[in-house]
């Protein structure tokens, strides 16, 4: 098994005819991900990406004609919310947002509704997820991975490449790797992804990277040393030196009134278990001495 | 981003809340013409108070009380020019001295946990509200507004209620409303009214009358949704800006100047968070927070290398690029050229791994670029380069 | 409330729907204005449509073309003065007729079972929806706005492409969200374009466009929204309603004019339609609905018994109180006062049970007014009164 | 048994001060209901009708104070549907809103949020219920019940009166009468309430009291013909002499599009089995024929 996307994912990508959709649509194909439909309003009945994926001007079209129950959106933040909602409303199951930019207020509602219907969202504002050598969903390099059984969850999207290359090189490989977003109101939390990975037979180890803004992570720490005392857990929180009071790059990443600092996440990820890395290039070593063979 | 207090009042008057009158002035002679308009109003007393967007002008001597035109242009004089947290202060608001018989905190805010909007309020007002939660964590009350049917007026009376408005409840709830309807309006991420007070103010006949008012006001804006609101980017306090900081937003690059003498160009923000606390970790200081972004190209490249070196401080330059979407080899290209036209050399120690990364390095080594592979290594080498060239100049 | 066609565009356009340029005029010397503006501006034929609140006024004659200023003179001549369904014509609308591609219906209305807005469409416009459904119901795409989020734009193009308004997916989408704004920001129970159309029309460079234009509007207001909104008061055509309805309204009465001629008084709606249907089953025919509301006073009996009397088919009254809130002996004292000043004399019977029935029973006797203790038996001696009060007649 | 109402009811008038509010709480007070709080805002800390019931400043206080789990409002059109929400969020289980005039969408998403919190809403516009013995809720005279097997749904007030008083006199009883309002958006249904009598094991026998308008004595008829084939059902129906396109007083009583007649409603109601009275009085008859005691 793997969390979010595995053997029975079945992908469309709204926004399939972009500049990025396209991109990435082809990357995932490459990668081997079931990519079965896409969709743009206005060009449905054309066919993609070397003639292998048919466009529908509608979700609940690409639902019925191809059984699709995951989307990734790659559609303007404009529009990226509307995206969501048709994505819930016409039955997919789990969506991917990666559209970056969308104002914050315009996905409280939106949030809510995808919880209302019992779907999940990823995102928005994330890099996707991978489950090495099955699939890969959204903008992460596919060459960073290797098939393993350590469950990665991130809040940011080069960082977290840059912590996977070390893993793999260090021949330590991924169960899922899932990027969460930046954005400070996300369809999915640390804690979420957490609680998917305990539920997952093949992943053994946790590796959380956090930046700081918010509390999710000490949320999901707190969590963490109480359900998953005997898993390897390692962490890395990024902005220690990031001051107080402004938003680094991020719309989530920032310290306001004293709170959100990296200090107060690695307090908590450490009395919760978590063996916390200086540098990202520290975690395979921290694996290693909490027992990842 | 943040706006001044007078645009936060604009913002809440909007809204229909009970603002009171205020005139914003930048000279001395303004200030004082003000004040008399208000002396001459019927009021015995103004406040002059600094207008700028850091926190902390009162007990920097950036609020005063004045009960004449003269102590006016005294009080204007003394607060004009001065500097707050290293901001100057140029412009100050005027406005009547309010009799204030209690006074209250709410704001609206933006609850990642529960992913709503968290109203908070206390009756312990005047004061910052996180000093309240250390004090007297009791004393604030919070709810959060329904994410589709927003604040009910039955939440409004409870927080009302709750604070010991009952007598205010009319005017508690249609403000409690307010400061949601003026988040929700503007896209902000923070709407603050501190003090919320009960002034007393005497009626036509003579008699006085209590009511509440937004003495002072705090609003911050999602930067995400600047782009629908062409009236609030209007709102911007260039003033307060640095050239560097319009280049920045204009070449579309997340930049932020620190104190430090190690300039920093990565793509990603997490990356770049990372990047600077490795750089302090290997015994330098971070000069900038720079994300070029995804897929970045040359002309951004030498758009960011023109923000780093616009900083006298910086001795040495670290480049980091994990290249997914952005090429490793078009960043080298664009360093290799932004080095050409650039005024002052300093040293850059080059750091790309990913998307053509091979052909990135060898155009880097062929141009004597200083290398490095790993992000570690990365850091170590641009705080020695930084070293000898402090030593150097 | 119904408002007219010319209203419910001014309501669309309001929301920024496509709607054509119109003029209502009340004259035949108007309408050839009207009309001779149209052609100047480049027009070569204008529609000339009957104003009423009626439907089924194409087939009565009431919707006519124009090429020319006299032929409009001509056509205004006929449809000014004119009778549809009992309403005289007493203003046109003037609009420039529209070169139509093709026709299509759409409308918002209230789903009562669903309780949600329903938005129904359908590519066979022109026709009524009703005809529609009984010939192709295929053909009728239906769809719910969300009770919080109202209709998202994904239901909207969704809605367009099961039209076949690909083409036209961007204005589509603007119509349909649209006329859901227009139903909630007017309270309205109803929303109809009846024809939405696809109009050729000639761009400046000569060649020709088609886009969506709104052909046509009918809206209906809630009356129980009416007090918040003014403006829709303001819209009520008197022209069309008869005096009593505004005596009606003023009195607080609910009131419905009929054509039989036994006037009916009931506290309750649902006990006042049952009484008109008992007066049908014993053989007469009810002159009117008259529902005069819960805790009935004196004043409200007496405007009843004005408002029924007003009708001169009125032969019998059949009074129907059962007394919860409202109290019997207060009604028997209305009716009492009511008839002592009454210009025209017509037998009334009166049944009035519960709350201090007992006490408007002696009042009625003394006063000599025939009483009844069932309601069927109340409706049969109605019947008979009347019977008796035509033959005198 | 009873539904809606009854020996667990602890009631809270919304709206208890008013003019309305207050002579009908005290109707129900000396009808026996457990009226255990009233709440109007500005006026907690008082007792009303002759100091036995405490007013509070909001519902949440009136529920934690004394218990209260059914709500029954008084309170204007334009604060109503708030009041239905404050309820609802509040931890009300059952609400009972009396007032009449309120914008029909104004209940929309009144009513939407009514049954996502799986709380149940009577009305608006309906003169509530009785469950006679026990309580009754609303403005229905207490006089015309008596203690019985037969259970009454009707969308009128005085027309329900009517009828039940008419079952009185001929020595039928009611389980529990139910009025559940006359406006086109509503909270509770008929067939939401005749389920309701199914499940309850002290009624016997069904009396429906429709009126012209919508499809929801209709769609009612289905649902009795299929799961109550046993039961001994009886109707009626007002309206027949309504004309197509006016509104006959209650909101939702209106012929349109030749939908919502009599008719379709009488024809309904007999092809499911139940005996359609040609006048109210003549229910207990149908009653007797039908096999009630």
């Amino acid at each position: 098994m793997s969390i979010l996307i595995g053997r029975d994912t079945r992908l469309v990508v709204q926004g399939i005819t972009g500049r990025e959709g396209e991109f990435h649509s082809r990357a995932m194909l490459e990668y081997g991900t079931p990519l079965v439909a896409g969709m743009t309003p206005g060009k449905g009945g054309q066919r993609v990406l070397d003639n292998r994926v048919p466009v529908f001007n509608t979700v609940a079209e690409a639902v019925a004609e191809t059984g699709a129950n995951t989307s990734c959106i790659f559609v303007p933040a404009a529009g990226a919310p509307d995206a969501v909602l048709e994505a819930v409303g016409s039955g997919i199951r789990t969506i991917f947002c990666i559209t970056e930019g969308i104002p914050a207020l315009d996905m409280v509602p939106v949030v809510e509704e995808v919880r209302r219907a019992g779907a999940r969202l990823i995102g928005p504002n994330c890099p996707g997820a991978t489950s090495p050598g099955r699939a890969k969903v959204g903008i992460i390099p596919g060459s960073v991975h290797r098939e393993g059984r350590v469950g990665v969850v991130s809040r940011s999207g080069t960082l977290t490449y840059e912590a996977v290359q070390a893993m793999t090189d260090a021949g330590i490989g991924q169960s899922t790797c899932v990027g969460i977003g930046g954005d400070p109101i996300i369809g999915t939390t640390f804690l979420d992804v957490l609680q998917l990975f305990a539920a997952d037979d093949e992943t053994e180890a946790l590796v959380l990277i956090g930046e700081i803004g918010g509390s999710a992570e000490e949320e999901a720490a707190a969590w963490a040393g109480q359900h998953l005392p005997d898993r390897p857990k390692v962490a890395f929180i990024a902005g220690r030196t990031a001051p107080e009071g402004r938003r680094m790059g991020h719309a989530g990443a920032i310290i306001s009134g004293g709170r959100g600092t990296a200090q107060s996440k690695v307090d908590a990820l450490e009395a919760a278990g978590f063996r916390v890395a200086g540098s990202p290039t520290e975690i395979p070593a921290l694996l290693r001495q909490a027992g990842v063979a | 981003m943040k706006i001044q207090e007078a645009d936060a009042k604009t913002l809440l008057l909007a809204q229909g809340l009970p603002v009171p009158p205020w005139e914003v002035a930048r000279t001395v002679a303004d200030t004082r013409a003000a004040a008399d308009r208000f002396f001459a109003a019927g009021n015995e007393m103004v406040v002059i108070k600094a207008q700028v967007l850091v926190g902390g002008r009162g007990k920097a001597g950036g609020v005063k009380l004045a009960r004449s035109a003269a102590e006016a242009e005294a009080v204007a004089g003394a607060i004009l020019g001065m500097s707050i947290k290293g901001i100057t202060v140029r412009k100050v608001l005027v406005a009547p001295a309010a009799d204030i018989v209690r006074e209250f905190y709410l704001s609206a805010v933006l609850d990642r946990s529960a992913r709503r909007i968290l109203l908070m309020a206390s009756a312990e007002g005047g004061v910052e509200i996180e000093q309240v939660a250390v004090d007297h964590p009791e004393a604030i009350v919070t709810l959060h507004a329904d994410p589709a049917l927003g604040l009910m007026d039955w939440q409004a009376r409870a927080l009302a209620f709750r604070l010991g408005l009952g007598a205010h409840l009319r005017q508690a709830v249609g403000i409690a409303k307010g400061v949601v309807r003026t988040m929700l309006a503007n896209d902000a991420d923070l709407v603050e009214i501190n003090p919320l007070a009960i002034v007393r103010e005497r009626a036509a006949d003579g008699s006085t009358v209590e009511r509440l008012a937004a003495l002072d006001a705090k609003v911050t804006i999602d930067d995400s949704a600047l782009a629908r609101h062409p009236e609030l980017e209007a709102m911007r306090d260039l003033d307060e800006e640095d050239p560097t900081d319009l280049e920045a937003r204009a070449a579309g690059i997340s930049f932020i100047k620190l104190d430090g003498t190690i300039g920093c160009m990565v793509n990603g923000a997490g990356l770049a968070m990372t990047t600077m606390d490795l750089v302090k970790r290997a015994g330098g200081e971070p000069a900038n927070f720079l994300d070029i972004g995804g897929g970045a190209r040359a002309d951004k490249v030498a758009a960011a290398t023109r923000l780093i070196l616009a900083d006298p401080n910086v001795r040495a330059i670290l480049v980091n690029i994990f290249g997914g979407i952005t090429r490793g080899d078009e960043v080298a290209r664009g360093l290799i050229e932004a080095r050409s036209v650039q005024e002052r050399s300093v040293p850059m120690v080059v750091r790309i791994v990913g998307t053509n990364a091979e052909e990135a390095q060898r155009l880097l080594r062929a141009a004597n670029f200083q290398t490095a592979v790993s992000l570690d290594e990365a850091a170590r080498k641009a705080v020695a380069a930084a070293g000898s060239a402090g030593a150097a100049a």
